[in-house]
């Protein structure tokens, strides 16, 4: 990404990045209400969308994301073998993989999209990874689309 | 084969000369050459870092520094106390960018790093691995010895690698592959009282007698060791112990180097087996020559 | 025109400290379509319901938001508010501002701007929602609990008292537990077999329980109501319709010397056995891994000796499928292995044990015959060292948590010693007395000042043994401040209490989740601590944490008291958040079939009135489908959708972020 | 920051060697195993309560105390600590500082004085020997007659040179000691 290397370090630190996370009802979102109960302190830039399962993720629900302006996307859901719904996990992973080369065509950089399990007891995991992304982000820069007919997608 | 760096540290001429003779000794019949690094300096064990943390770190940077420019990219140093100073400090170097800055300032010198610092019992067991194995003879056999490894070769960023903090098991391999067994005993890893031999022996002779008496109880015929405080603790305060009335003990300490070359068949003065204070001589004549 | 209001919630401060909840809903009454919006201190107290109530009845709204806690707390409670006031239920949504927000944030203003979106997130969620109408299946009345110690028993009786059938599935041959080993029982030094064994028979006898022993789960598939387990029947090798228990068998075994679990490996049993003499069911099962006729092929003496003709070699594994309604897990705990712990001798030391091997020599059952004899040389220890939190408490070895009944049990190790060994010393070291129950102080203290056990506040460094024998304990004394050797003739560590072996796996089966220590967790800690997140799996005992007698025994009746409360109805009402194809335009492709882990989406056949087939679709049996909308992500044609996460909903969700 | 804000001692030993005394649950364990513990005034997990608490008293006490100059620095409190701390590097930073700030006690005389004899030996060559060692400790520590029997035999095992090794750049040497320095002491 030529054009965020050349940013200054001042327009970086001012950069909020908008992230969505798309995550599963019963490991992730419970995860975050963990982090909650604990108290533990995260960036605010994340917008948690809540569906049953990491299965129900359709990959237009991520491109949409990003034409919407989302700076980078986090699926997250429970970890394998672990599935609420015995397979639905697996089921997206499987999906996964193809859909990292159609973000390809559409000129988003990959690494925008952060794939992670967090479980209901892991709600310091929730808040390092949100912080991570977060940082990751800001040092990337704003998504700015190099194909601006991206945003009819 | 590009010639391994080698710190000697100031031991290596004085109190722990038959380290480093018999370093140099097995080297040589492995056909490994060892570079000293040009100019080195004392690394401060074991007295800077009591009164000065960037002193601690200063000197061994200089060491790091010199040995890279000098294009090394490995370091054996024989004293474990030294071998603890160098990988600490190439450790807190890479773990801290300000620790390094701060250095360069001092010092005015570049080091890039990592370089990997190597100790002897690493040494030994790379040279078995590389054919050394094949040349001994083993005339140790029923010998049994008490492999200490003490403080500096079994804690913190000292410990070899794959070793086991808590019951080491590194030197094992070389004693066995010398023919002589390893004795199961308490001692191994407990401290002798390291740098205080001068300064508080009655601490060092305390600990170091409940080290030999460990060993005796086990039924150890000698000490292996690979650091020359612990040798000097172990061997040289023998007889500060006998004259307190203590013992009397007459437990022969040896360098892990030393036992695997007088198994090589390499001659005892070559090793410097003729400098100990306890004589360590005596083995030789237990030693049983191996059945044909 | 949706009519959508908006209720914004301070939960008393830990809401309204760090999100300006008057903003939010001032916010909020700008969106489209919000009529109403208002913010108060409790929205879940029953003023804050009634704001709820009256909104709905004179604003006639169509939709609500609740910008609260978590929807995993109160959802239901709003939801019921909103159906009293006659909205349909599933047309309220919760926007987590408290779990989500203002407990993860400190920038008061950036945590409001996040509120805000939040709320709009579900604003515009809710606009498009539907009437939902909750799902009714039939409820198969039989329970399953998993795991045979005093937990799985007494949840198991107090169902089955119930009047309801418990089917009690236990991995080894008999049921008992942990419970059966110990000696006796803190507070009270109760002997544990007096008061276990006759709830075992109980058990065992009671017409509505039946015993699987010796067996193990093997697949779970359904959902709360309608569980189908199968169980694999391990083989036994022995008939138990024909066994009589008359022991002829075992006393005939050559392989003798098999290190007896029940004794915690100090004695030894046959490969032909039963793990103890109070065993339920009091019958043998040969152990194939060491007999010698399933090893080598030959002996058979067992078969010999039984005149009943009851053993058979052929015995084969045998899985069985059953139906049942709810679950109690009751796994247990399992002992902490010490031998991770170097500087206490890396588990080598015959004399360094734990604290079930305590309790077999304190046993009168045990294979001393309750004399306490060292397991070295069978030698009466003349100092014991008894070191708590072992393994407990120490993050080097990955273990924070505090393992609940050791400073008690070793306390009741060190009065049972004395007990038995009138001039010993009895030394413990310990970091902490945690002794919260009931009587349990007294119990510490009548071990200190009556039967003069010695407790030294600090932790052991380390344990090494001399050649004379003693075992050299150095510890410290950090209330005198120094450090402490004791020359000791046996050391019992307090290991830590971990969770069974494969209780992970069995977990993953049920849908149960499991912290990082791989105990069990519960659905809320306060709350709704014997429910599980997988609705209808209940738990009971140490397998969801550390736990002694009373409360694996209180735990394990609550659970059986959910379960007969889940019982009390013919029907459940299930979330009708379920998937639906449109029949139009479904290709058949079948792709959502193969991908629906419930088996939930079949082949449906339309007919014409006169009964010709006019093709076939998918259809989802709602009975079966649990929501997880795999199927509607995997239709290329788009034509599933799922209720109340329709991809109409997400889509408006995702573009409110813009 | 230090979790305990109040100890201004504990601010300094975080900041010198990344230590959080506050996660320490004095357990014990670092003194039970510590083989210089019954030298020792204040034993280690002490020593770890004092620098929690930090006001003065427990500073003077710390810093004046003989334990920490008795501290071989064997590492096995930092081995085997429960909470993974590192006493043995908090026992670095006091004593460092007790030497700053004057405090060494003394009791504490002949370590403090082969340390330093040590490290003067060090500067002005470059590297340590016996001979020259010795002298300076004797000297400076008035232990006269300790181990005089020791170095004639030294010197015929050829552990006593005579002509002691010295670094060629002393410029060097010197630039380092004097960066390292902090007031007149080191
Ligand atoms: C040394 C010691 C002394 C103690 N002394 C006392 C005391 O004096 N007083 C007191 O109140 N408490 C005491 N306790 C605690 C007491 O042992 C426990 O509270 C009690 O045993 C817990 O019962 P449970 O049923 O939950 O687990 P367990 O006793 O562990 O029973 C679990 C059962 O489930 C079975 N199981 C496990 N996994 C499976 C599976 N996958 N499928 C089928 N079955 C399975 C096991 O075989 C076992 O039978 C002591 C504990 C110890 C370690
Ligand atoms: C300072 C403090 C802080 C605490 N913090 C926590 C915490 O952070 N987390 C936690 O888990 N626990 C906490 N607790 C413990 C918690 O308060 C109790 O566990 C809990 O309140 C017990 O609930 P209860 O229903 O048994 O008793 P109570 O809350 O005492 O309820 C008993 C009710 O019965 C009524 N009642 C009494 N007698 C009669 C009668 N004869 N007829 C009719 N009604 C009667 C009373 O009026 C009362 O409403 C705390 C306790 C204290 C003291
Ligand atoms: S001999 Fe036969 S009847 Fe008797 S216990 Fe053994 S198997 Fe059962
Ligand atoms: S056949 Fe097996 S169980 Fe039976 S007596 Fe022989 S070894 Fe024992
Ligand atoms: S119960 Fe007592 S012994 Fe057990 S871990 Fe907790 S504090 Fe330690
Ligand atoms: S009485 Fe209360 S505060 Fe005191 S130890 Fe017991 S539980 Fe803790
Ligand atoms: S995947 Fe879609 S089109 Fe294919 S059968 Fe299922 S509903 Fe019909
Ligand atoms: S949502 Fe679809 S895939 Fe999931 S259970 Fe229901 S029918 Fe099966
Ligand atoms: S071992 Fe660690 S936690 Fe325990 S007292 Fe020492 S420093 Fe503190
Ligand atoms: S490093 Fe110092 S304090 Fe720690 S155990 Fe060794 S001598 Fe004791």
């Amino acid at each position: 990404m030529a054009q965020t290397e050349t940013k200054t370090a001042e327009a970086a630190a001012a950069f909020q990045p908008r992230i969505v996370a798309f995550v599963c009802n019963w490991c992730t979102y419970a995860g975050a209400d963990l982090a909650g109960t604990s108290r533990l302190r995260y960036p605010p830039n994340v917008r948690i969308i809540k569906l049953p399962c990491t299965g129900r993720i359709d990959p237009l629900f991520i491109l949409k994301a990003f034409e919407g302006g989302a700076d980078a996307v986090l699926v997250s859901g429970c970890h394998p073998g672990d599935c609420h719904y015995t397979s639905g996990n697996y089921h997206a992973r499987r999906r996964w993989a193809l859909f990292r080369r159609l973000l390809d065509l559409t000129g988003i950089d990959e690494r925008r999209l952060f794939f992670s399990w967090v479980s209901a007891a892991e709600g310091q995991k929730f808040a390092d990874l949100v912080a991570d992304i977060t940082e990751k982000v800001r040092a990337a820069g704003p998504l700015e689309p190099a194909n601006p007919a991206r945003r009819r997608l | 084969m590009t010639p391994l760096g080698y710190y000697p540290g100031c031991s290596d001429h004085g109190s722990g000369r038959e380290l480093g003779m018999s370093v140099h000794a097995l080297a040589r019949l492995a056909g490994v050459e060892l570079k000293e690094i040009e100019d080195w300096n004392c690394c401060g064990a074991t007295a800077a870092h009591n009164l000065s943390h960037d002193l601690a770190v200063a000197l061994p940077y200089r060491v790091l520094a010199l040995a890279e420019a000098q294009g090394l990219a490995e370091i054996l140093t024989p004293c474990a106390a030294c071998f603890s100073r160098l990988k600490g400090t190439v450790v807190r170097l890479a773990r801290s960018a300000d620790l390094a800055a701060r250095m360069r300032q001092v010092t005015g010198l570049e080091y890039r790093g990592p370089l990997r610092i190597i100790n002897v019992v690493e040494f030994v067991n790379r040279l078995l691995a590389g054919g050394l194995k094949d040349k001994l003879a083993a005339p140790l056999a029923g010998l049994k010895v008490a492999t200490y490894y003490g403080c500096l070769l079994s804690r913190g960023e000292n410990i070899i690698e794959g070793d086991d903090a808590e019951n080491p098991a590194s030197m094992t391999p070389a004693v066995k592959a010398a023919g002589a067994q390893v004795v199961p005993w308490n001692f191994a890893t407990e401290c002798c009282g390291g740098g205080f031999s001068m300064s508080f022996t009655d601490a060092v002779v305390d600990l170091s007698e409940q080290i030999l008496a460990d060993a005796r109880a086990a039924g150890a015929d000698c000490i292996v060791t690979g650091c020359p405080m612990c040798h000097s603790n172990l061997d040289m305060r023998q007889l500060t112990i006998n004259s307190r009335g203590r013992g009397p003990y007459d437990v022969p300490v040896l360098y892990l180097t030393e036992l695997v070359g007088l198994a090589a068949g390499l001659g005892p003065k070559e090793l410097g087996l003729d400098c100990h204070f306890v004589d360590a001589m005596r083995l030789l004549s237990r030693a049983e020559p191996r059945p044909a | 025109m949706a009519r959508i209001g908006v209720f914004i919630c301070h939960c008393g401060e830990n809401i309204a400290r760090t999100v300006d909840c008057a903003a939010v809903a001032a916010a909020a009454a700008k969106m489209p379509g919000v009529v109403h919006s208002a913010d108060y201190k409790y929205m879940c107290s029953d003023p804050g319901q009634q704001m709820i109530r009256q909104a709905i009845a004179e604003k006639k709204l169509t939709g609500a938001v609740v910008g609260a806690c978590s929807p995993r707390m109160h959802e239901p409670t709003f939801r019921r508010a909103a159906a009293e006031a006659g909205l349909n239920p599933y047309l309220l949504e919760m926007a987590n501002l408290r779990e989500h927000c203002s407990w993860v944030h400190e920038d008061r203003a950036a945590a409001t701007a996040k509120a805000i979106d939040l709320v709009r997130v579900m604003v515009e969620k809710v606009k498009r929602n539907r009437s939902l109408y909750p799902i009714r299946v039939p409820i198969e009345p039989t329970a399953l609990v998993v795991g045979g110690g005093i937990a799985g028993i007494q949840a198991a009786l107090d169902i089955a008292g119930g009047g309801k059938k418990v089917i009690l599935v236990e991995r080894g041959p008999s049921i008992g537990g942990h419970m059966a080993r110990l000696s006796e029982t803190f507070p009270t030094l109760d002997c544990s077999q007096c008061i276990l064994t006759p709830r075992m028979v109980e058990a065992a006898s009671h017409p509505n329980i039946t015993l699987m022993t010796y067996s193990e789960v093997e697949a779970v598939e359904g959902f709360v109501g309608n569980f189908q387990v199968t169980i694999r029947r391990k083989a036994k090798y022995v008939d138990w319709s024909k066994c009589t228990g008359c022991g002829d068998c075992w006393a005939k075994c050559p392989a003798r010397k098999i290190p007896s679990e029940f004794d915690a490996r100090l004695g030894a049993r046959t490969a032909i056995y039963r793990p103890f003499p109070q065993a339920v069911p009091n019958k043998p099962v040969i152990d194939r891994e060491h007999c010698i006729m399933l090893t080598k092929g030959k002996c058979g003496a067992c078969a010999k000796a039984c005149q009943r003709g009851a053993v058979n070699f052929k015995d084969q594994d045998e899985l069985v499928k059953v139906k049942v309604g709810a679950v109690v897990l009751a796994t247990g705990f399992d002992l902490w292995d010490h031998s991770a712990y170097g500087e206490y001798g890396a588990g080598k030391f015959a004399d360094v044990i734990d604290g079930f091997q305590f309790e077999r020599l304190a046993s009168a059952s045990g294979p001393t015959g309750g004399e306490i004899r060292r397991p070295s040389d069978g030698q009466v220890p003349r100092t014991v060292v008894f070191i708590q939190c072992c393994g407990s408490r120490d993050e080097k070895v990955g273990k924070a948590y505090c393992s609940k009944i050791c400073c008690m049990y070793t306390a009741k190790h060190g009065m049972l010693y004395k007990h038995k060994v009138h001039d010993g010393r009895a030394i413990v070291f310990y970091m902490d007395i945690r002794a919260a129950g009931k009587g349990y102080e007294e119990f510490i203290r009548r071990a200190v000042e009556a039967d003069g056990v010695e407790y030294v506040r600090g932790r052991v460094s380390r344990i090494y043994r001399r050649t004379d024998g003693k075992l050299i304990v150095r510890g410290a004394d950090t209330l005198a401040g120094r450090a402490v050797t004791v020359e000791a003739d046996m050391v019992v560590l307090a290991d830590a209490v971990v969770p069974r072996s494969g209780g992970e796996k069995l977990a993953q089966l049920f849908g149960v989740g499991y912290d990082t220590d791989g105990f069990y967790s519960e659905a809320h800690p306060k709350l709704r601590p014997v429910e599980t997140a997988a609705a209808g799996v209940f738990l009971a005992g140490a397998c969801q944490s550390p736990k002694d007698i009373p409360d694996s025994v209180a735990q394990a009746s609550a659970a059986a008291a959910k379960v007969l409360g889940l019982f009390a109805r013919p029907e459940l009402e299930r979330e009708p958040v379920v998937a639906r194809v449109n029949e139009n335009t479904c290709v058949h492709c079948r792709a959502c079939i193969q991908a629906c882990p419930y088996g939930a989406v079949e082949d449906h056949e339309i007919r014409d009135r006169k009964g010709h087939l006019v093709r076939t679709v998918a259809r989802v049996n709602e009975g079966l489908c649990q929501g997880c909308g795999t199927c509607v992500a995997i239709c290329r044609s788009g034509c599933i959708d799922l209720e109340g996460f329709t991809d109409e909903q997400v889509f408006s969700e995702i573009a409110t972020l813009e | 920051m230090s979790k305990s804000a109040a100890s201004k001692l504990a601010e300094h030993v975080r900041r010198a060697t990344g230590v959080d005394v506050a996660e320490c649950y004095q357990c014990g364990k670092c003194t039970a195993g510590c083989p210089m513990a019954r030298w020792m005034d204040v034993v280690p997990s002490q020593i770890m309560r004092l620098v929690q608490i930090g006001d003065d008293e427990a500073a003077a006490r710390l810093l004046s105390s003989a334990a920490i100059w008795v501290c071989a620095g064997c590492l096995t409190c930092t081995q085997r600590c429960p909470k993974k701390l590192d006493p043995a590097a908090v026992i670095d930073a006091l004593r460092e500082l007790s030497y700053q700030q004057g405090k060494v006690p003394a009791s504490q005389r002949k370590v403090l004085a082969f340390h330093k004899a040590f490290l003067k030996v060090v500067e002005k060559a470059g590297r340590m020997s016996e001979i020259p060692l010795t002298a300076l400790y004797k000297m400076t520590s008035g232990d006269l007659v300790s181990d005089v029997t020791l170095a004639p035999r030294m010197l015929v095992r050829g552990k006593l040179p005579l002509v002691p090794k010295v670094v060629r750049n002393r410029r060097q040497m010197k630039r380092i000691f004097a960066a390292c320095r902090k007031g007149d002491r080191l």
